[in-house]
């Protein structure tokens, strides 16, 4: 299999790496980069945990190819909280008990975050339809859509 | 002591519905009703009913569990759960 | 919600309002930072120097003769270190458990089920392993299959194990069948019961196979040494099961394992068991090297344990009056591949929400070419309660009452006989009627065009081996180390059991679970018992400690124990004539007054307090194709005690929708060739987001007299009504009942067009 | 397997000509899950994204450029197409989750030749064109021919989809698309109906197309039901009549998803709620949507 050296910038930073190219971006992230939060729950794209922002749109890696991202900008779950502070997203869900088993968090929140930089002032509904490309199987989802409302009036109302 | 009840399948070894066993724990109570009924033993092995409910509650590993003049004895399978 | 004479009783609704400090109340929990921020590492998040890739070939027969298997091809491609089959694992016995569990890791003589195990490989990238993985070349001598509970307890069904005969049957049958065994239970005289009532039900009602559907799919890494040693980071919902699993499969002794428990991404019951483990770590022994595998989707839905589907058969009677004389019922359970208990715990859950003083129940334990059972949140009683209380709510609706003054009727207390022979102990499905009845949910009319529906939930819970050991550092703060995998907060609910007995705020405690060599033997966190029995073990090294801080205090002061009291996390001097010592002032002095403090319990944990729960919903049905929307819906659980009633709520939540998934959508299905068609998440049907509403919750708090706080375990009974509430709920919506899940458009409008004709 | 990433047509047409194995791809959100399920893997992945014209959704005097390899949310977030195709928008949008829809594409959709691609009827209601470029320079296809079956397309293995050519809507015209599903979002559909409608200015149905989607190996084009509507002020008379003629087109099949007597039922029904969003949409603009 060919590979291809891919130059990005991942949450702000620059990096580069090696990859084969059938691989998928997720597998990249994961294995080239150690970034673990992007999880594998399904790789056909039903799942939603590998959910990553690239060049401003919420997508899942599984389905991206690695060398698609050469040039990107890309921004997934440890790229969301600064050096002292937690993403209000983080911090509601945290707050809000919308995690359990938490593998399918990192992909909520990026989804969350999609949402919220597109709409700040979603409806239950908006929220549940923008989410629902994220499966969890552990909360019923009602503390996740709670969690994002709140995260979005913080983030319209910041303190 | 205690009163030992019988499952449907178990009266078929039994006879009877219930018994009263002096016995100060389970192993010792299960001893006597081996001698009792001796072919009680064989079933309870081959329906894997090796717990005992003792007074509604349902012990795994029963076999040295104090019983009192009042137990209610209940020979079952363990369970399993989610 | 509603309090009783127990010893600890509490407060409302999880409020905290108990009396207790740290008990009650919703603190961010320990574990979480790490787990929003990306940070946690689950089994698929570790890679080790030198590491290879495992990949299972798997049957894509689901019954076969193994007549050959080459894997000559395989070992000489790039990358391949190790290829191992069924021969390379010690010889299974001849039947039982054991045999079960070693021929679920991988086939032997047979495949059983498409997804099979048949051989492994580890190479040097997934690629390669997974190139090489299709390189074996099997040879398969294709049998008959069996894949329903009709055909395999058909007169002349293919026998899938030519070794069993049916238990539970007098005199034991000579021939092998697929039936592994019959149960019973039996109290009165149920001629007389229906000879005694006004009204007989009697329906036939089927569920199919569902999946537990954890997102993260299973995965290990397994190092094993020269000198035989082996170190597995598994994600699973007990580690000792991993290492006591994994030693009886390969035929080591437990002590050359070590197991290091990953976060683990859901279990539901699924991962109460292994499957790729022993692969693993025979791999990685041929090989020298450490080596992972992650199963995929598709593996996980092919080859690790569904729940079973079930064929049941209700006859119910019932006086004018609303009491419920007898109950009649036969029930057949799926049991995949092997053996397993489906249809009895079927049999002890199917009337358990009721009084009934005639009963006759009996179940069948069928196996069939699909994989093996295992365990899903209250394993096999949402089947029996759909049966039961659907058959309820008709009988609700003939006589005209209100279907929660009917339960309510005939609801058993303490003291009543159970189903199965014991007598019940303290149990809180009253209150939990009184509960939903009082809802501001039921009391709301209902709108118009919808239906509404409500149903009842039991399931035991179980108590089992914990253990938690308890060390106070210098700084005056405490690590509790448990063995119990944290699924779902229960690293927040054992540090808050140890604040409130130590006297700590919560923070000023680090919970870990530990792995099989630094703390004592503990079972899978199962049958709700986590909070339940590893708390105990917790509360009870905390009193320890609290024994031994009074001790230091007394020393310090020179005076007898007896004058020392633990008040509020301080030594407090009985005659005042001291200042009174905080943990952390001990704790600082401890080297001299005796050495550092901690404490050590392992325990068996009695008293398990059986859960109830009653849940109402409204829905609406397009009656035109057949879809059916949840508008509402509310759940009433016994708790016991809430120690965080958030993952209390999320526990209950997380059930009930994976019951209305059940009930809706979700399904296996097999080709008639026995290959499952919807091995994915976009034909699995979970629920996502946009299908639900909130699903309101009334935390019912009824204490558990045997455990120290009065926990019940709350992970299971929530899956349980939500079959019967839905199918009742759309009985209401459109006048028929359908006794046939799942309620899919295409089921529902089936029923409806059949109903119009 | 090699990756590539041409950004002219001509770039991508020889590379794909250059490689019996290759395929081209857009989101990928097909290709990886077929991948996965064991399809033969492509030698090379030529990846569409990086083509202008193939990215690009305009309108070009009365005609809508909509770029084959473009994310459905490009259509669904632009407010002068999704005025003009509110069908067709709502189809993009249906097409799995947001995830999904910022990569899978309407030149993907089509050319995956599933007989449940959602796009499809809702396009060929709308009589669009594809615009197909191959060796011998560029050829217009209507949308309705290209899938000749399951899996099947009607393409040469160096033709390539460039993008999809839509006219404006007549005044007082405007379409709908429907589907359904057994969840709310991220299933395949079981049945699809595509209906477009024009209306006079007395309120009757002067136009009328209607397809379906799922319910036969290619997207079916459902004349009788048109026939029915058209002339009719959409009373329940000819709207039943469309549906039972919807019923009636249906060829479907037993599957995981759905059975045939399900299907036949439930494409009338789509077919007659769909008929009515789309008179409803006419009715509320006021005949004012559409190009003159």
């Amino acid at each position: 299999m060919s590979r291809t050296h891919v130059t990005c910038e991942v949450n702000g930073d620059a990096v580069d790496f090696l990859t084969e190219d059938g691989e998928s971006l997720l597998n990249a992230l994961r294995d080239e980069l150690g970034l673990i939060g992007a999880k594998e729950g399904c790789g056909t794209g039903d799942c939603g945990a590998c959910s990553i922002i690239m060049n401003g749109r919420l997508q899942c890696s599984c389905l991206i190819f690695a060398p698609e991202a050469g040039g990107a900008a890309i921004t997934t779950c440890e790229g969301l909280a600064s050096a002292d502070e937690l993403h209000p997203l983080q911090q509601c869900f945290l707050e809000g008990a919308a995690l359990q088993c938490g593998i399918c968090t990192p992909g909520f929140l990026i989804a969350a975050k999609a949402l919220l930089d597109e709409n700040p002032d979603p409806t239950e509904t908006e929220v549940r339809y923008a989410l629902a490309g994220n499966l969890c199987r552990c909360t019923g989802y009602d503390k996740i859509v709670r969690s994002v409302l709140e995260a979005a009036v913080q983030i319209r109302t910041p303190a | 002591m205690a009163v030992v009840h019988f499952s449907t399948d178990q009266r078929q070894h039994t006879g009877v519905t219930e018994v009263v066993i002096d016995a100060a724990n389970v192993r010792a109570l299960v001893r006597q009703l081996s001698e009792l009924y001796p072919s009680l033993n064989a079933h309870l092995v081959e329906t894997s009913s090796t717990a005992v409910a003792i007074d509604g509650e349902i012990i795994p590993d029963p076999m040295l569990e104090e019983l009192t003049a009042t137990s209610e004895v209940h020979l079952v399978r363990p369970l399993a759960g989610g | 919600m509603s309090t009783t004479e127990a010893p600890a009783s509490t407060g409302t609704n999880g409020n905290g309002a108990s009396g207790y400090r740290w008990v009650g109340t919703r603190p961010v929990r320990h574990d979480g930072l790490d787990k929003v921020a990306g940070k946690a590492r689950y089994a698929a998040d570790l890679n080790l120097p030198g590491m290879l890739h495992g990949h299972i070939l798997r049957s894509p027969h689901p019954h076969a003769r193994i007549v050959s298997i080459d894997t000559t091809k395989a070992a000489a491609m790039p990358g391949v270190k190790a290829v191992i089959t069924g021969a390379d694992f010690p010889e299974a016995p001849p039947k039982g458990a054991t045999r079960n569990l070693m021929c679920t890791v991988i086939a032997r003589d047979k495949v059983l089920y498409s997804g099979h195990a048949v051989a492994a490989v580890a190479a040097s990238t997934r690629r390669e392993a997974k190139a090489a993985a299709e390189a074996i070349e099997v040879t398969y001598e294709q049998l008959p299959h069996v894949l329903n509970i009709a055909d395999a307890m058909a007169d002349g069904a293919p026998v899938i194990h030519d070794n069993l005969l049916t238990r539970g049957v007098d005199p034991r049958p000579t021939e092998p069948s697929n039936v592994a065994a019959r149960t019973v239970y039996e109290r009165g005289d149920v001629e007389q019961g229906f000879g005694e009532a006004d009204i007989v039900i009697e329906r036939e009602f089927s569920t199919q196979a569902v999946h537990q559907g954890y997102i993260e799919p299973h995965a290990c890494v397994v190092d094993c040494d020269q000198e035989g040693k082996a170190v597995i980071w598994a994600s699973s919902q007990g580690h000792f099961m991993v290492r006591s699993s994994t030693a009886t499969v390969l035929g080591w002794d437990t002590s050359r394992i070590k197991v290091i428990p990953a976060e683990i991404g859901g279990g539901f019951g699924g991962k109460t068991t292994i499957y790729i483990e022993p692969v693993a770590a025979l791999l990685s022994t041929k090989a020298g090297r450490p080596v992972k595998i992650v199963m995929s989707r598709e593996d996980v839905f092919r080859a690790t344990g569904p729940a079973p589907g079930s064929i049941i058969k209700m006859k119910v009677g019932a006086r004018n009056d609303g009491t419920i004389t007898t109950a009649k019922a036969w029930l057949a359970y799926e049991n995949g591949a092997f053996q397993g208990i489906a249809a009895m715990l079927g049999c002890m859950c199917v009337v358990s929400a009721y009084t009934l003083d005639h009963l006759y129940v009996e179940g069948f334990d069928v196996v069939l070419n699909r994989p093996v059972n295992v365990a899903y949140r209250a394993p096999s009683a949402p089947a029996a309660a759909f049966a039961m209380d659907s058959v309820v709510d008709e009988i609700a609706a003939r006589l005209g009452m209100d279907p929660i003054d009917l339960r309510l009727h005939n609801c058993p207390s303490q003291g009543d006989p159970t189903p199965y022979g014991p007598k019940w102990p303290m149990i809180g499905l009253r209150d939990c009627l009184e509960a939903i009845r009082d809802s501001d949910h039921y009391q709301t009319a209902l709108p118009d065009g919808q239906g509404r529906g409500v149903a009842t939930g039991f399931w035991f819970n179980i108590g089992e081996a914990s253990s938690a050991t308890v060390n106070l550092n210098e700084n005056g703060t405490a690590t509790v180390i448990t063995g119990s995998p944290d699924i779902g907060g229960s690293r927040a609910s054992m540090a808050l059991m140890a604040a409130e007995e130590l006297g700590l705020d919560v923070h000023l405690i680090q919970p870990v679970v530990g792995d099989t060599e630094v703390v004592g033997f503990t079972d899978v966190t199962e049958g709700s018992r986590a909070t339940f029995a590893t708390g105990m073990a917790v509360v009870e090294a905390c009193r320890d400690l609290k024994t031994q801080l009074r001790k230091r205090a007394a020393k310090t002061w020179d005076c007898d124990v007896e004058e020392v009291e633990w008040v509020d996390g301080s030594a407090v001097h009985g005659p005042g004539e001291q200042e009174p010592l905080t943990l952390a002032a001990i704790t600082g002095n401890a080297k001299r007054t005796g050495g550092p403090l901690g404490a050590t319990a392992s325990l068996n944990a009695r008293g398990a307090g059986p859960a109830f729960s009653v849940q109402v919903a409204d829905v609406s049905v397009d009656s035109e194709t057949g879809r059916v929307t949840v508008e509402r819906y509310t759940t009433a659980q016994d708790a016991g005690t809430a120690i965080h009633p958030s993952y209390v709520e999320g526990q209950m939540q997380g059930g009930v929708v994976q019951g209305i998934g059940w009930a809706l959508n979700e399904e296996y299905i097999y080709s008639d060739d026995g290959n499952l068609e919807n091995p994915g998440f976009l034909d699995y049907r979970i629920p996502v987001a946009s299908d639900l509403p909130m699903i309101e919750t009334v935390i019912v708090e009824v204490p558990n007299p045997s455990h120290p706080y009065g926990v019940r375990g709350v992970g299971e009974v929530g899956i349980v009504p939500p079959l019967p509430v839905l199918a009742n709920a759309v009985a209401d919506a459109t006048g028929v009942r359908i006794s046939d899940l799942p309620l899919s458009p295409p089921r529902v409008l089936d029923a409806l067009t059949a109903a119009e004709s | 397997m090699k990756y590539a990433a041409p950004t002219t047509i001509d770039e991508a047409r020889a590379l794909l000509a250059s490689d019996a194995d290759a395929i081209v791809f857009a989101g990928a959100t097909d290709v990886v899950p077929q991948m996965r399920g064991g399809r033969p893997e492509p030698s090379m992945l030529i990846d569409l994204k990086n083509i202008d014209r193939l990215m690009s959704v305009s309108l070009e005097g009365d005609t809508w450029h909509v770029g084959a390899a473009a994310p459905s949310s490009a259509l669904t977030a632009n407010a002068d197409f999704a005025a003009d195709f509110p069908g067709v928008t709502e189809a993009a949008g249906l097409i799995g989750s947001d995830q999904i829809q910022n990569r899978s594409s309407l030149g993907g959709n089509l050319c995956n030749a599933s007989p449940a691609a959602d796009s499809v009827p809702a396009l060929v209601v709308n009589d669009a064109v594809a615009v197909i470029a191959g060796a011998g320079g560029e050829r217009r296809v209507p949308v309705a021919d290209v899938v000749t079956g399951p899996g099947q397309t009607s393409l040469a293995h160096d033709e390539i989809v460039v993008c999809f050519e839509l006219e404006r809507p007549a005044a007082r015209t405007s379409d709908a698309y429907l589907r359904l599903i057994p969840r709310t979002e991220m299933d395949i559909a079981v049945v699809g109906a595509g209906v477009r409608l024009t209306l006079d200015g007395e309120g009757a149905v002067s136009a009328a197309t209607v397809a379906l989607g799922a319910v036969a190996p290619t997207v079916v084009r459902v004349p009788a039901a048109e026939a029915a509507l058209v002339g009719s002020r959409l009373d329940d008379a000819s709207l039943a009549a469309a549906a039972a003629a919807a019923s009636e087109a249906c060829n479907p099949i037993d599957d995981k998803r759905g059975t045939i007597t399900y299907r036949r039922q439930v494409a009338g029904v789509l077919t007659r709620r769909a008929a009515g969003m789309a008179a409803d949409r006419i009715r509320t603009t006021n005949g004012q949507n559409g190009a003159s």
